[in-house]
């Protein structure tokens, strides 16, 4: 077994530098990275930029970075549940890059697996295709997209073993897996780390071959943003 | 004329058994609740799950366990998660068999415009991009004109496109309509509503053949 | 739920008849879909195109439709554990397209997945390449491979549902879960068919949009193509 | 001279802390075995498994569980299971720190041939091309020479290549030799091997710069 496991989040995030690309995972404020975040902002690091399909809401998740104007760049495929956001937009303080949901999975996927680019016909005959080589396979056209290059990737797991293995818990799996080893060091967190040989191989949804460095979190907030319920009937 | 729950319980006549559904957020969202109860259906959201179930009782929301919509929700038996890049597969290798999406125009040619309004606030694509490049079945919930009153089913889009050629159907609060070569092909009248009301509140060419129907909702 | 279900193999195979394109699970004798192929020998089908990993042995595994001629052509990474396949290969009987095997799991993927066509480096500059499109990223050449299409896939499962969901075991998993929704349809065979909710929905593998049809296996043999094993000191 | 196991022992000195390791049947299997106890390493099957353990005991064999070589296999704690397309990811990807794998014949610019000889029985490439394409960190096991004396490490492969210009080093049972951008550099002699010996059964450009040191292992 190699041995992933680092102490604390300032021992996770070693070597994270001013104006570095970082793939965080989440879906809104779903499966989000929370301590690595809690840590960017304590580290005051800044000219970032973020590749997560979202961009938090004022005061939490990605919502803190762009407070404290960290960010200087996001890709992402849905963003501005956010003031403060949409306050740096709209004054060029922010630099946003909009693409497809399933391109941005893929262009993650496409560097975990090593693949240069890829061919999808999401965004073609749209402003997201312009600029972008563009090809027929039987008769459907196809926008070319490349593989992202990342510093960080910065995920949250549901369970973790000190070999770098993961499992994720329902949606909160979400872009997590697919960061995973996307970037050119991935940290994942995560809310129970559990001694070596506990979790079931056949039930690994990540295996260490793809972390290299894993913490245990700690006081998850896991804020939900749209609580929906339906009345027991009595 | 129909209210946003009227479309919805029209669309959902529209769901067959054994589909796959894919919901956007909004009107379509509604659908789920009227689709016939004596059909297999199974809803997947893009953030990762399919065989979705109702809203949790208060008290059993789970902040992991969401939709696309990021509303909390619960799962039926049989559900599953996945990560985004399966769940992308599922749509763009067209395994989602009916998609439902809103639009702010669609076109004459099938054409969808539902992203962005140049010089206001852009939220962004989500999932629509990928979901309307490679859905075979894909039926637009929406009114048929604006608040302004002008209408949203057009010549040619006015707004930056979401996909091209793609919208097989329109159920709007006025009409049933089909996305033909030849352009909007009326099916249905909502309730109370003229053919006259329903020419003058599209914009696009509409093909008007024979007696058309009320709908039946 | 949507119900996947059938009653036993013969239903499972309705449809299929001579000279279509099959993808077959497993990697050498391991998570082959055995009863398929008993059922496919049984139906006499020829003029069969297989894309598998292996061609299994003499006398088992798909040695079984080899022994029968039924097979034209065969899409595999490694063949030739089986004397009658080595016979017909040289004799001509057979066609043989041998490709990495990245490739040719990634080539699946593809077509599960909604890709026409994807960017690998294996193979480049070998006679693998000949005759296909090679393109430059990064400084380094890779080879353009295309989506594969065929009628179905037969894989192998350890669990399933009536939903179609299924759960592998051990590296029994291998190529089964990329060829799911990979052909027209997918036909799963599972040792155990569950009733519906047993399966925990965050450990399923392959969710059932991607099978057609679901049953229960009968009869494994599981054949062991190199039983190794260490003494117990005593 | 060295014999198999030697070559798999002064190869397992390459073996790093924290590596993960492919290796391919016939002698790179063999270098699990000499691998320190010291250090942390994993290893890697590309059929779909991280964390291989030894043989299993007699009795305990499971047919689920093998290696790329349908050997029974068992795991260590913190193993993992997975499909072909994720297997792939990790040596595509460059997550698989160093590939050891046999070869017919190495060219002096790294070229690697061994999954073909023309007229005979061609039992396929496997996950070989894969790995050479892709593995930042190749070393070869072989033989110098084959069995009719002629040298295997070649100016040019006469037989058709498995990958270009991959590897980094070979290890055979005269030698240890860099493969660098002028030719093969010879690094250390097998025990009792002259350096003249070496020459000979190398038909590639050979540079030989000081003292040769003999291999210790």
């Amino acid at each position: 077994m190699i041995n992933k496991k680092v102490a604390n989040v300032e021992a996770a995030l070693k070597g994270v530098t001013n104006n570095m690309t970082f793939m965080l995972g989440g879906f809104g404020l779903c499966g989000i990275p929370e301590n690595a975040i809690a840590e960017l902002v304590k580290l005051g690091v800044n000219g970032l930029t973020c590749i997560s399909n979202n961009a938090g809401v004022d005061g939490f998740g990605l919502g803190l970075l762009l407070q404290k104007k960290q960010i200087k760049k996001m890709i992402s495929s849905y963003v501005g549940e956010n003031d403060e956001f949409e306050r740096q937009m709209l004054s060029g303080e922010l630099d946003v890059e909009l693409i497809p949901q399933g391109t941005l999975a893929e262009r993650c996927r496409a560097a975990q697996a090593g693949f240069p680019a890829i061919f999808t016909p999401a965004g073609y005959g749209t402003e997201v295709a312009e600029g972008k080589e563009t090809r027929e396979f039987d008769g459907k056209m196809y926008v070319l997209e490349h593989a992202f290059k990342a510093d960080f990737a910065f995920v949250k797991a549901w369970k973790g073993d000190a070999a770098g293995n993961l499992i994720f818990k329902g949606t909160a799996r979400n872009f997590n897996p697919v960061m995973c080893g996307a970037a050119k060091i991935t940290v994942a967190e995560v809310e129970e780390l559990v001694p070596l040989g506990t979790l079931d191989p056949n039930q690994i949804h990540i295996p260490g071959i793809f972390v290299q460095r894993i913490f245990q979190g700690a006081n998850y907030e896991k804020r939900i943003e749209q609580r929906t319920v339906r009345i027991k009937s009595t | 004329m129909l209210d946003k729950t009227g479309i919805a319980k029209r669309i959902a006549q529209e769901v067959q058994d054994g589909y796959y559904v894919n919901l956007g957020i909004g009107i379509p969202t509604l659908v789920a609740n009227y689709v016939r109860d004596d059909i297999q259906v199974e809803f997947q959201s893009e953030n990762g799950v399919l065989g979705m179930g109702p809203f949790p009782f208060e008290g059993e929301e789970d902040a992991d366990i969401i939709n696309a919509g990021k509303q909390t929700i619960t799962t039926l038996p049989g559900a599953s998660f996945f990560d985004s890049a399966l769940s992308f597969s599922m749509i763009r290798g067209q395994h989602v068999d009916l998609t439902i999406l809103g639009a702010m125009e669609v076109a004459e040619n099938g054409d969808i415009a539902n992203w962005k309004i140049p010089g206001r606030m852009v939220k962004g694509m989500g999932g629509a991009m990928d979901l309307v490049s490679s859905a075979e079945n894909i039926i637009v919930a929406m009114m048929h004109t604006n608040k302004h009153g002008d209408s949203k089913l057009l010549k040619q889009c006015s707004l930056p496109l979401t996909g091209v050629r793609c919208v097989k159907k329109i159920v709007t609060n006025l009409a049933v309509i089909e996305v033909t070569n030849k352009g909007f092909k009326l099916l249905e009248r909502a309730p109370g509503v003229s053919v006259e009301t329903i020419k003058t509140a599209t914009e696009g060419h509409l093909i008007i053949e024979g007696d058309i129907p009320e709908m039946a909702i």
